[in-house]
């Protein structure tokens, strides 16, 4: 039992228990809180990993933007905050089961992978683990990114300027698929297939 | 590594029963960051436990590793994970502002 | 400027009238002016200009050829455009444009009763009343112009044919100018038709001498003919088709019906085209082609002038139309000019073109002034007793029909020469020839003999004419009849100038000397024999005084009976001649006309009755039943086709959407069961894998 | 490395080959203890917490106190007076006793779980910066190398508990609250992360320590404030950023009470409604205490005899009591952990003067703020700021933070500076060449 093993306790604990509250709440808004919990364990794990800069991404655009971003939707898209919407009992009860066939499927394989990869905690002559140290990732990554600091002498810019550019055209997609629909909004009396036809309008404009 | 690819494995299971048995639209994207999420810790997982990257003209075939290219591929899941819940969820908007609700089993307008 | 580019220009100039003429509708819309006619006037004289010219200018026998413009040239055959310029020509284009010239003027005269808005048409029981087309008939003039000197202008057949084709063409719209009466427009359709008999065996020549030569120019024709390049074959096909366009074209036996029906047309026309130029254009043709044609075409184009010559003089007796007359004895004495033209008498030929040429016009446009004077009247049993209305028209009908009777005081010496108009010396020129050829070939003798028998002919009817119109009381018609006015008068006193002495000196004087400068050489033929010329000058004696025996015995003859002291009316004169049925049949022209319709049209008719009843009965029986039959197997295909095809169509689709309603089930649209899916299957390959590796 | 020891951070030793002449806890409990190395760890771990909690847990106190004099001053007024003698100086401590007592409600429309669970969200994302601020050179609980990002991730963490907190309370306003900081904190990250990268591109570095370290000598040029132009409006921006991260006035919206009553903590009293005051307080004092470091000279008081002064300390008196440990070197710490965190309470009291002088925003101006015109400001600021060394090289031949500015600033540290950029951690020659 080392540091690092505790700590991966922890956090895989809390991972698999947000995880698992994720899958099993009804309610969106506890489903979300569990999505925290989870996301933030896993960022831990990856402070575990020696990849801070990926654990602090992990956070701030994860956590502090996108699962911010599913709250607002439910907030936008939800009735009630107790509203649930119920599934069959065929469907939970074939569900399980594929799920328990998945989670076989995928244990059977992780603990294979497992063994195949030994990859032992590194330690130090004086048998301290230097995991939990949270060692200069930063610039090598950035170096990396520019495909100076490696090895292999492969960058990643191109990679990275493309996923910049789709990222942007992405937002400003969403930005425009999301926006006010003000004719829909604004003649509320109008019956529903009308209101459809108007919607339906808007897309073909869209279009 | 193995209890990094269990906890991946169990992230991945929980994310596709729950895309698999959430009715509401937004429950589904958390499945699908959910997933995404097991795949970033399979790459951080490897990054750190796989062995060192090396050129690859040296590469065995046992040899290739992923070191930081594993958090790098991290790095691009999660942005690439936020351009996708953005996008999502602008459907999903969309989506309630037709249908005024965020029942995927309303979305069934191109069922066979 | 060339000699050449002269008569080019020549040839255009008119077109500038043309264009005028026929634009003045849009142009001078309201204007009741003449202004179309003097453009055309000023064109046509302006090419006679240009033409006379260039005949002072030209130097030398050698004829002057040229291209313009080829059209094609493959395999060795080619077509162009050219000119061949050379004595014959020159006196052509100055003839056509002199002619022309007059008619024109004198055609602003007769044709100022178009310039109206409203003319009043006097040949219908009902007046009819159309607008003036003074602009439009000197536009067609002009046109007509231009299309002659371009057939006169061509130097070689194709060039000539497209000429050809389009006096043709002007001469139908000319005839049909009063296209509102139903004889013009019967006249016009029977010229074109008749003419184009005629065009079908030209085109057959022409094609049979391209063939032969690969070219149809005439100088290259000549060659090839002269050195006997050419095969027998070609140049009998060559020559009896180019033949058969000018006895169209110059109404000789057997297609001379059209040109009295032409007489349809304003009288300018008929001074123009139906008597001086177009129909000249035959005998011009065949003065052309000449050295390039055999003995037996020869032959048969004195043959053919010889019996026009008196075929087209026998009913001229007892025509009672003024135009009439003129027109069978247009016929005639084409005959004239082909006969001369086949007895080798190539100059005597073309002379007398050019005199007949003037005296003929000029006795046109006589009758044209009494037409106008007398308000359209023609039939000369109606005139009479003009000679003191009208004594310059008189007197220029005189010279005429002098001239053409071939009359002249023997002894008489004027400038050293006997006392005679100019169709004495061509009518002399001819007969001496006939006389030559006859006496050298003694199986021809009646060659000599119809011709002077028609020369005592012609002086009769037309003393006869001059008789009936100017002399005796006055008719039904005349009154109120005046001189016209100057303007048509000056055109008659220069062509009767000219009919008069034109021809001074004969065949020694300077219009003969310059027409023959570039004639052809007198071939030898194995058919018969070529006379010489001491023969023909040896003949030229006897000829002028049986010429002059027979002309002077039809005049006196005319004179008894139809003389200035014959003081009866007119239509009691002809009153004796009036029911004979030989008359009657002389006065239609032989007939021929109820021959043709019997030969020609009513078969032809027939024929179409015929085709149209077979294609009534038979033919459309034959489309119906296939149509009858076609539905039949349609409907049988129909009922094969909805129950059979339709049958597995309509199987193969229901498969297919059964088989869709299957599938379809799987495609819920739900998203979560394609998620659960995609994870059952997931796992079944897990497992699979599982088994496998284990396995 | 630098004259001074390297970073040893109180619970975890970054670079224990290194760290000869200072003792940590954790070595302390392991080598002099003999505790088993994870429990040692573990034990000093729990023992820093302890102290770092309370420490940062009566901080709010002290400002809550403060706020309530202060806004009194401003308002002509005299604030508490009786509590803890004369200046009510336990004021706060009534407050929380006060909090304390009242009854937990939790409404009956709200979601009860997490309800409970979601107040905890913030306290422990601002409490978890603390660990990554370095209060002086060797002070630093995790010194990342990319700790500013670290803290910016942390501290967007915040938001997750508030709007969920809101969302889950059953109530209007909360809902109406919870919506409104969602939109307002998750915008104002944006200038945020770009204001704080403007003296990052200035020193070169994400590490606050090194930040921090880089800016020793005189105040003047050395602080990076005053660096240039951009950094001095980066800092302006920031600081405003800052005041609307906080969710302070004028850019309360979210706890607006003249409209929602008090936004997302409506439904909350008693201890709840304390953890959320904590959080918003500590994290005032967070987003100070960044203010500082990036701009403000860090721990350094700004006066070079004095800092040389200051660092001379730690060669005073080695070895007292335990072996390893410096007494002049402890002193030093404590002195310059003062310094920082004097600055920041500075900045602290400026929020407060700020929130008491100036009218609320609405919510649509708040968001024009940020949209139209914070974050394209930033953005210039960001690329000025780039631009800034080149230009700086290009005219002058000045030589730039990639080839060590300051160089010929008379700062103590300015050699080791050079030598520290010289030798970047991969050691890659031809690569640091490139990069400069």
């Amino acid at each position: 039992m080392t540091g690092a093993d505790a700590l991966f306790g922890v956090f895989a604990a809390l991972a698999c228990g947000g995880a698992l509250g994720v899958a099993a709440f009804r309610s969106v808004a506890r489903m979300a809180f569990s999505l925290v919990v989870c996301l933030s364990a896993v960022a831990g794990l990856f402070f575990l990993l020696n990849a801070p800069m990926v654990g602090a991404t992990q956070l701030i655009v994860y956590v502090g933007g996108t699962v911010v971003l599913l709250i607002f939707g439910v907030m936008l898209t939800d009735a009630g905050v107790g509203r649930r919407m119920k599934i069959g009992l065929l469907e939970t009860i074939s569900m399980t089961f594929i799920a328990i066939g998945l989670a076989a499927a995928l244990g059977w394989t992780a603990v294979g992978l497992g063994r195949a990869i030994p990859g032992a905690p590194v330690l130090d002559e004086e048998g301290v683990e230097i995991v939990a140290a949270t060692p200069d990732t930063l610039r090598p990554i950035g170096l990396k990114f520019l495909g100076l600091g490696g090895e292999s002498g492969v960058g990643f810019l191109l990679p990275f300027e493309i996923i910049s550019v789709h990222l942007l055209v992405v937002l400003i997609g969403a930005a425009y698929l999301a926006r006010a629909k003000r004719r829909v909004d604004a003649t509320p009396e109008t019956p529903p297939e009308a209101t459809r036809e108007t919607a339906s309008d808007g897309l073909g404009e869209q279009a | 590594m193995t209890g990094y690819l269990i906890v991946s494995a169990v992230l991945l299971t929980c994310g596709v029963v729950c895309m698999a048995s959430k009715r509401n639209a937004v429950g589904v994207l958390m499945g699908v960051e959910l997933v995404l999420n097991a795949a970033s810790v399979n790459f951080v997982a490897a990054a750190e436990f796989g062995p060192p990257a090396v050129p690859v003209q040296v590469a065995t075939a046992d040899a290739i590793g992923v070191g930081l290219d594993g958090q790098i591929a991290a790095l691009f899941v999660i942005v690439l994970a936020a351009a996708e819940a953005a996008v999502a969820l602008a459907i999903v908007l969309a989506f309630f502002n037709q249908h005024g609700t965020a029942d995927v089993d309303a979305a069934s307008e191109l069922r066979g | 400027m060339s000699v050449p580019a002269l008569l080019i220009a020549a040839t255009f100039l008119p077109l500038v009238g043309a264009l005028a003429g026929l634009t003045a509708r849009w142009w001078r819309p309201r204007k009741d002016d003449r202004a179309a006619g003097f453009v055309a006037s000023a064109c046509i004289l302006g090419s006679f200009g240009l033409a006379l010219t260039a005949a002072l200018r030209w130097d030398g026998p050698e004829p002057i050829a040229g291209s313009w413009y080829e059209i094609f040239s493959l395999a060795g055959v080619t077509l162009e455009l050219g000119h061949h310029i050379d004595s014959l020509t020159l006196t052509m284009f100055c003839l056509v444009s002199l002619v022309a010239s007059c008619v024109c003027v004198f055609a602003l005269g007769y044709l100022s009763d178009e310039l109206t808005h409203e003319h009043r048409d006097h040949s219908f029981e009902e007046e009819l009343v159309r607008p003036g087309r003074f602009h439009l008939f000197f536009g067609y003039l002009c046109l007509f112009v231009t299309a002659m000197l371009l057939l006169v202008i061509g130097g070689n057949l194709f060039h000539v044919f497209v000429g050809w084709e389009l006096v043709g063409a002007c001469s139908y719209l000319l005839i049909g100018f009063y296209y509102e009466r139903p004889i013009a427009g019967a006249a016009a359709t029977k010229a074109f038709v008749v003419n184009r008999i005629g065009d079908a065996g030209f085109l057959i020549g022409l094609a049979a001498l391209l063939a032969a030569n690969g070219d149809v120019r005439f100088v290259s024709l000549f060659e090839a003919a002269g050195a006997g390049e050419l095969s027998r074959t070609a140049l009998l096909i060559g020559g009896f088709g180019v033949l058969a366009g000018c006895v169209g074209k110059s109404a000789q036996f057997p297609l001379q019906v059209w040109l009295p029906d032409a007489m349809a047309g304003p009288t300018p026309v008929s001074a123009l085209v139906h008597s001086a130029t177009m129909v000249a254009g035959g005998v011009y043709l065949i003065g052309r082609m000449t050295p390039a044609l055999p003995g037996e075409v020869l032959l048969t184009v004195a043959y053919l002038g010889c019996a026009t010559a008196l075929i087209g003089a026998a009913p001229a007796l007892f025509q009672t139309d003024l135009k009439g007359i003129l027109a069978y004895s247009s016929i005639s004495q084409l005959g004239y000019m082909m006969l001369a033209l086949g007895v080798t008498g190539w100059g005597a030929g073309l002379f007398h073109l050019v005199t007949h040429a003037f005296f003929k016009s000029l006795m046109f446009l006589c009758a044209g002034s009494v037409i106008v004077a007398c308000h359209h009247a023609q039939d000369v049993t109606k005139l009479g007793g003009l000679m003191r209305k009208m004594p310059v028209t008189a007197g220029a009908m005189l010279v005429g029909v002098i001239a053409i009777s071939g009359l002249a005081i023997p002894g008489v010496t004027l400038f050293g020469e006997a006392l005679s108009f100019s169709g004495f010396h061509s009518k002399d020129a001819i007969l001496s020839h006939a006389l030559a050829f006859t006496e050298a070939n003694p199986a021809h003798a009646i060659l000599f003999w119809v011709p002077l028998v028609t020369a005592g002919l012609t002086a009769l009817y037309m003393v006869r004419l001059w008789g009936l119109t100017f002399a005796g009381t006055p008719g039904s018609a005349t009154k109120g009849a005046h001189e016209s006015p100057a303007v048509m008068l000056a055109p008659i006193l220069i062509l009767a100038g000219l009919a008069a002495f034109c021809a001074i000196g004969g065949d020694g004087g300077p219009l003969y000397g310059f027409l023959t400068r570039t004639a052809p050489e007198v071939g030898t033929f194995a058919l018969f024999e070529s006379p010489t010329e001491a023969a023909v000058d040896e003949a030229h004696h006897h000829a002028e005084m049986m010429g002059l025996i027979a002309a002077g015995l039809g005049a006196a003859a005319g004179l008894a009976l139809f003389g200035p002291w014959r003081r009866a009316p007119g239509h009691a004169r002809a009153e004796g001649l009036k029911d004979a049925a030989v008359v009657r049949w002389l006065r239609s022209g032989w007939g021929f006309d109820a021959v043709y319709r019997a030969l020609a049209v009513r078969p032809t008719l027939l024929a179409g009755e015929v085709a149209a009843l077979t294609d009534r009965s038979a033919l459309d029986g034959a489309v119906h039943g296939t149509a009858t039959l076609a539905r039949r197997v349609a409907r049988f295909e129909r009922s094969v086709d909805e129950r059979l095809v339709d049958g597995v169509v309509r199987g193969v689709g229901r498969l297919a959407r059964g088989f869709g309603r299957l599938f379809g089930a799987t495609q819920s649209g739900g998203l979560r069961q394609y998620v659960a899916a995609l994870a059952a299957c997931a796992v079944g390959l897990a497992v699979l894998a599982v088994v496998l590796l284990a396995g | 490395m630098l004259a001074a020891p390297p970073a040893a951070d109180l619970a975890l030793p970054v670079e224990p080959a290194e760290a000869v002449e200072s003792v940590t806890l954790a070595g302390w409990l392991s080598d002099g203890v003999g505790l088993d190395g994870f429990w040692a760890l573990a034990v000093a771990a729990a023992v820093h917490a302890f102290v770092l909690l309370n420490l940062f847990g009566v901080l709010p106190a002290v400002f809550i106190w403060v706020e309530r004099k202060w806004s009194a001053r401003l308002q002509d007024r005299l604030g508490p007076t009786r509590v803890g003698g004369r200046f009510g100086w336990l004021q706060a401590l009534a407050d929380g006793l006060k909090l304390i007592q009242k009854e937990d409600l939790v409404p009956d429309a709200a979601d009860g779980l997490l309800f409970r669970a979601s107040l905890y969200v913030p306290a422990i994302s601002v409490l978890m910066a603390f660990t990554l601020l370095p209060f002086n050179d060797r002070w630093v609980a995790v010194a990342s190398d990319c700790g500013l990002f670290l803290i910016l991730a942390v501290l967007s963490l915040e938001v997750v508990g508030v709007v969920l907190g809101g969302y889950t309370s059953g109530s209007k306003w909360s809902l109406l609250g919870g919506m409104r900081e969602a939109a307002q904190m998750v915008s104002y990250e944006i200038p945020l992360a770009l204001t704080a990268l403007v003296p990052v591109i200035a020193a070169g570095s994400l590490s606050l320590r090194e930040i921090g370290v880089f800016q020793a000598g005189w105040m003047f040029p050395n602080w990076l404030v005053f660096a240039n132009p951009f950094c001095a409006a980066a800092f302006l921006c920031y600081f405003t950023v800052a005041i609307a991260e906080c969710k302070r006035a004028p850019f309360d919206l979210a706890e607006a009470e003249s409209e929602l009553v008090a936004g997302y903590f409506t439904e909350y009293a008693s201890f709840r409604w304390s953890m959320f005051m904590l959080a918003e307080y500590a994290s005032m004092f967070v987003v100070s205490l960044i203010a500082t470091l990036l701009f403000l000279g860090g721990w350094w008081t700004g006066i070079a005899p004095l800092d040389a002064a200051l660092t001379g300390l730690n060669d005073w008196r080695p070895d007292v009591g335990v072996e390893g440990f410096g007494v002049g070197g402890y002193l030093a710490n404590v002195l310059f952990a003062g310094v920082v965190c004097l600055k920041a309470s500075l900045l602290v009291t400026v929020q407060v003067w700020v929130r008491w002088s100036l009218p609320r925003l609405r919510i649509d101006q708040v968001m024009a703020t940020c949209l139209k015109y914070l974050t394209p400001i930033a953005c210039v600021l960001l690329l000025g700021a780039t631009l800034w060394p080149l230009g700086l090289l290009a005219t002058l031949g000045r030589p730039t933070v990639f080839g060590s500015t300051f160089s010929a600033s008379p700062s103590p540290l300015g050699g080791a500076i050079v030598e520290q950029d010289s030798a970047l951690p991969n050691g890659d020659g031809e690569a640091g060449e490139a990069l400069r």
